[in-house]
């Protein structure tokens, strides 16, 4: 079942306004992502990791999520400074370690894992509905807003449904195998998804419509921008300067 | 209002699915304000269909449509309908489609008009009325399937509507939320219909009972001489008549 | 197939922000508002399928079904690819901010590609749309592989190898998205033909009763 | 296999759902071949649950299954039973995913390795048996409710079971359907176990009726003693003692 393991709490970051929060995690994310100099990546690592220490967060959880998303940066480790040109600083059979290699895989690791930590702390801590709402408040297109909420409702209602057809398909036998006959037993079953999920939108549609839904959604939701936030702003203002400078001294 | 007055009146109405064979055939119909009606009738008979015709989700292929007097034509006539008439649907699921229990309630009076603090203070009310106090920021998901009946009923009474039309409010609900909705149904000053295949749950709700037969709605009595339950005897034991509704029991 | 933060360089970054969200315009200029809870309810079970793990050989990969999805949307598919990445990011921290442009691109350009080079023929008779079908779903694999291999060498020359790699690596990949596509095309022409482009126009291949009244 | 062998047996079964309270307490239970037994409870009382259990799709947190003799625990176990044990759900709607109804009820025999021509003759066997003839090449999604279940039982019966576990398998059918099903489980020459609220299709189809409480299975007594209809009589005309099972009703 899908679940919002980082949602519930109630630490100073998970009381900040959820609108701000969310700007403040997408110019966070492009500030690290565009940095290169280590003593500012590195900084950034710290930073987000006091973030997730701030939220208070399952240790486990936390790092369930890193290993997950560090696959592909093994999969660099394992490709890039054998394939990069540059210096070679040691030797595996034919093949040189570049320097260059091993410095842009160092650097990916950092930025990544520093922007997935605040991530994680500022936007997972709070609900996907939350953060709908929050959107609608930030003049994103309202069809993007709805198309996301009602994604997030019936996500939970397909997935109970597959889950059911699935387990109709072991009780009739079925083992899942490298064979024609489980891609197509698949593909049946994704169709069949399609088809309830179209048949299940016309019903949505017209519970809207009994509601009096003319074409337009309505926000009811209101947020408001506390002493806490305002706290929060200045810190954050502090440390994307912060990253900035380090970043320009290195080429100065 | 006038006693009496007439909120629904369906006429001559004809309806079959595209390339189906007839569903409502020459179907009349009164709802009057204040009445409390139940429909039965086998699976595929239609009902569900009559409340959609109702409601304008579907357009019947001939018959006339009247409510609150006048005839239905328009998608403005039906606009109007829809917020004088509420519509529970048989599937919870669908009828909650927002993220939260109060923005779910909410939706309904946001589109009639009301400002946001109006709207969330009608919820608000709506929720106490129906003793759900204290879900209003529940998501709506994680209900359980008693809970989310309750919230989709919720969700229609707060239009404040002048009559309920219910898909079969209980299938698949356990004894405990059926009882908290015959107490709701049963405290409501207005009218309704409901569809359900429960004699119990009707007669304990409704005061005239109707059945859908080959396309046509038929009365079919007083739901006070109505009562059923499981009971046992050896036969010969005990006299009792076993007069049933229908021939094929 | 998502490219994780952290990896691609500024100007790849913006360039694909701009480019999603010209796509994600066109895509919701032609989704009315009537027919967004279609796309989101659509939308939610793309979702669900995407997570769908399927054996190959001894390990086993998700699906991606961009190409299914475009055929059932067209130019929709950008704002529902756009929305399911955003949920993914929130709920498993996949893909993520900076990254949401290009990995929208990468998904749902291929998808709107071969929405139009197979939405026809899907409609067709089976020796011809079963095998488009198979190239929907194989080549809007392909061509999202080729995306990211793009994204990552325009980042940095010195990624081309890696990129070649990471075409090669979705080859099986293609394989089995072609084929559940192709299974899955021949599904909804069974059951619900109206789902797939093409449909109105072409009516030959549903001989029964129910389908050919409308 | 021998007189009266046992085919399922369920031992001091403990069950609860995460973060929920017991459903299941040291539950005992035993099917023999041939058996057929009825189950009535209330609605969550664990009926379903319990089935469940015993098909492995949910692991009781204490207690042993024997199935066939020998107790059931690995993975292989389970699918071995589900091979012989043939379990139909509650909503048909869940069990059915291929596009026609031939393709359907091929899926359990191609499953357990025939080839598709022989997969195909069992399917279209089991069809004749039921009286579904003609109905091979119909969409399945687009049956009718009754229709959906009979084929739902043809997917089953065509694995050729030792034993039927059957969820509701009455629930929002109509009459028709229901003597439908009637006859062909009394032409059946395997035991089973259905669930159901209906006491008279129960009477008609089951010899021994158990009932779930409080976690537990109890015998409740002969079918033969049990009726049920809906009935009306106006009070004190007729004279009847209402039995009724539970105090609730
Ligand atoms: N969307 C549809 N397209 C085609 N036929 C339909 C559609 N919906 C219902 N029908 C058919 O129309 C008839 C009436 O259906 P309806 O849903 O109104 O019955 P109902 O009385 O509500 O049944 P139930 O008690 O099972 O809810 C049935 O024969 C059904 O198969
Ligand atoms: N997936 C689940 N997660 C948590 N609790 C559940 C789940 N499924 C069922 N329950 C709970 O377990 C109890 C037993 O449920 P079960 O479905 O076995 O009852 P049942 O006897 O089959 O009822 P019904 O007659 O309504 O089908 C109920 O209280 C129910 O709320
Ligand atoms: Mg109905
Ligand atoms: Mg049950």
């Amino acid at each position: 079942m899908l679940q919002e393991p980082f949602s519930t709490g109630n630490s100073q970051i998970h009381r900040l306004d959820p609108r701000f929060k969310m700007v403040l995690a997408t110019v966070y994310a492009f500030v690290v992502a565009l940095s290169n100099s280590f003593p500012a990546l590195i900084a950034a690592l710290i930073f987000s990791f006091a973030l997730i220490g701030l939220c208070r967060l399952g240790f486990l959880e936390v790092a369930k999520r890193i290993a997950l998303v560090n696959g592909f940066i093994v999969f660099l480790w394992v490709v890039v400074p054998l394939t990069y040109d540059g210096q070679s600083i040691y030797y595996l059979g034919p093949f040189g370690v570049s320097r260059e290699g091993v410095l842009v895989s160092a650097r990916i690791t950092l930025k990544s894992n520093a922007i997935l930590l605040a991530f994680i702390a500022l936007i997972a801590s709070s609900t996907v509905a939350t953060l709908g709402s929050a959107l609608s408040r930030l003049k994103i297109p309202a069809k993007i807003i709805y198309l996301l909420l009602l994604n997030y409702r019936y996500i939970f209602v397909m997935e109970e449904e597959y889950r059911r057809l699935l387990r109709s398909a072991s009780i009739r036998g079925f083992r899942p195998a490298s064979n024609l006959h489980t891609y197509k037993t698949y593909a049946y079953l994704i169709g069949i998804l399609f088809v309830k999920a179209s048949d299940r939108a016309e019903r949505v549609y017209n519970a809207m419509l009994c509601r009096g839904f003319a074409g337009k959604f309505y926000s009811l939701h209101e947020f408001s921008f506390s002493r806490l936030d305002l706290i929060w702003l200045v810190v954050m203002t502090i440390v994307i300067i912060g990253l900035e400078i380090l970043e320009w001294v290195k080429i100065a | 209002m006038g006693e009496n007055s007439v909120i629904i009146q369906l006429e001559n109405i004809d309806f079959s699915y595209a390339g189906g064979k007839p569903v409502l055939d020459d179907l009349c119909f009164t709802l009057e304000e204040g009445a409390k009606l139940g429909i039965i009738g086998h699976n595929g008979s239609g009902k569900t269909t009559m409340l959609h015709i109702i409601m304008g989700l579907l357009k019947p292929s001939s018959g006339t449509i009247r409510a609150f007097g006048k005839p239905i034509e328009t998608k403005k006539d039906f606009l109007d309908v829809r917020r004088k008439i509420g519509f529970l649907f048989q599937d919870a699921d669908d009828q909650l489609f927002c993220p939260t229990v109060l923005e779910d309630i909410a939706f309904g009076p946001l589109n009639l008009g009301k400002s946001p603090t109006e709207a969330r203070k009608m919820a608000m009310e709506t929720l106490e009325r129906l003793n759900l106090k204290g879900f209003e920021e529940r998501v709506t998901h994680k209900l359980s399937g008693g809970e989310k009946k309750l919230v989709a009923l919720a969700t229609v009474l707060v239009m404040e509507p002048k009559a309920l039309l219910l898909d079969e409010p209980t299938t698949g609900l356990d004894e405990d939320t059926n009882i908290r909705i015959i107490t709701l149904l049963n405290s409501l000053d207005i009218g309704y219909i409901i569809v359900s295949h429960e004699y119990d749950f009707l007669a304990r709700t409704t005061r005239d009972i109707y059945s859908v037969q080959n396309g046509q709605i038929v009365y079919d009595g007083d739901s006070s001489a109505l009562h059923s339950h499981y009971h046992r005897h050896l036969m010969g034991k005990f006299r009792h008549r076993h007069e049933t509704l229908s021939s094929q029991i | 197939m998502h490219i994780s933060e952290g990896i691609l360089s500024g100007p790849v970054l913006i360039s694909g922000i701009a480019l999603a969200a010209a796509g994600t315009a066109i895509g919701l200029k032609k989704l009315d508002y009537d027919r967004i809870p279609r796309a989101a309810i659509l939308s939610a079970a793309f979702f669900v399928a995407s997570l769908i793990h399927v054996p190959i050989g001894p390990s086993s990969v998700h699906l991606i079904l961009n190409g299914i999805i475009g055929l059932i949307l067209g130019w929709g598919a950008f704002p529902v690819i756009l929305v399911a990445l955003t949920l993914q990011a929130m709920l498993f921290q996949f893909g993520g901010i900076t990254t949401l442009g290009v990995n929208t691109m990468i998904m749902a350009l291929p998808a709107v590609f071969c929405y139009y080079l197979f939405g026809r023929l899907v409609g067709k008779r089976p020796h011809i749309a079963m095998p488009a079908a198979f190239a929907c779903g194989a080549l809007s694999v392909f061509f999202g592989a080729v995306m990211v291999g793009l994204a990552l060498t325009f980042t940095e020359e010195n990624f081309l190898k890696v990129s070649y790699l990471v075409v090669i690596a979705h080859l099986p990949v293609m394989i089995i998205e072609g084929i559940i596509t192709a299974f899955c095309v021949a599904f909804l022409r069974k059951v619900q033909p109206d789902m797939l482009p093409g449909y109105s126009k072409q009516t030959s291949f549903t001989p029964s009763k129910e389908t050919a009244g409308d």
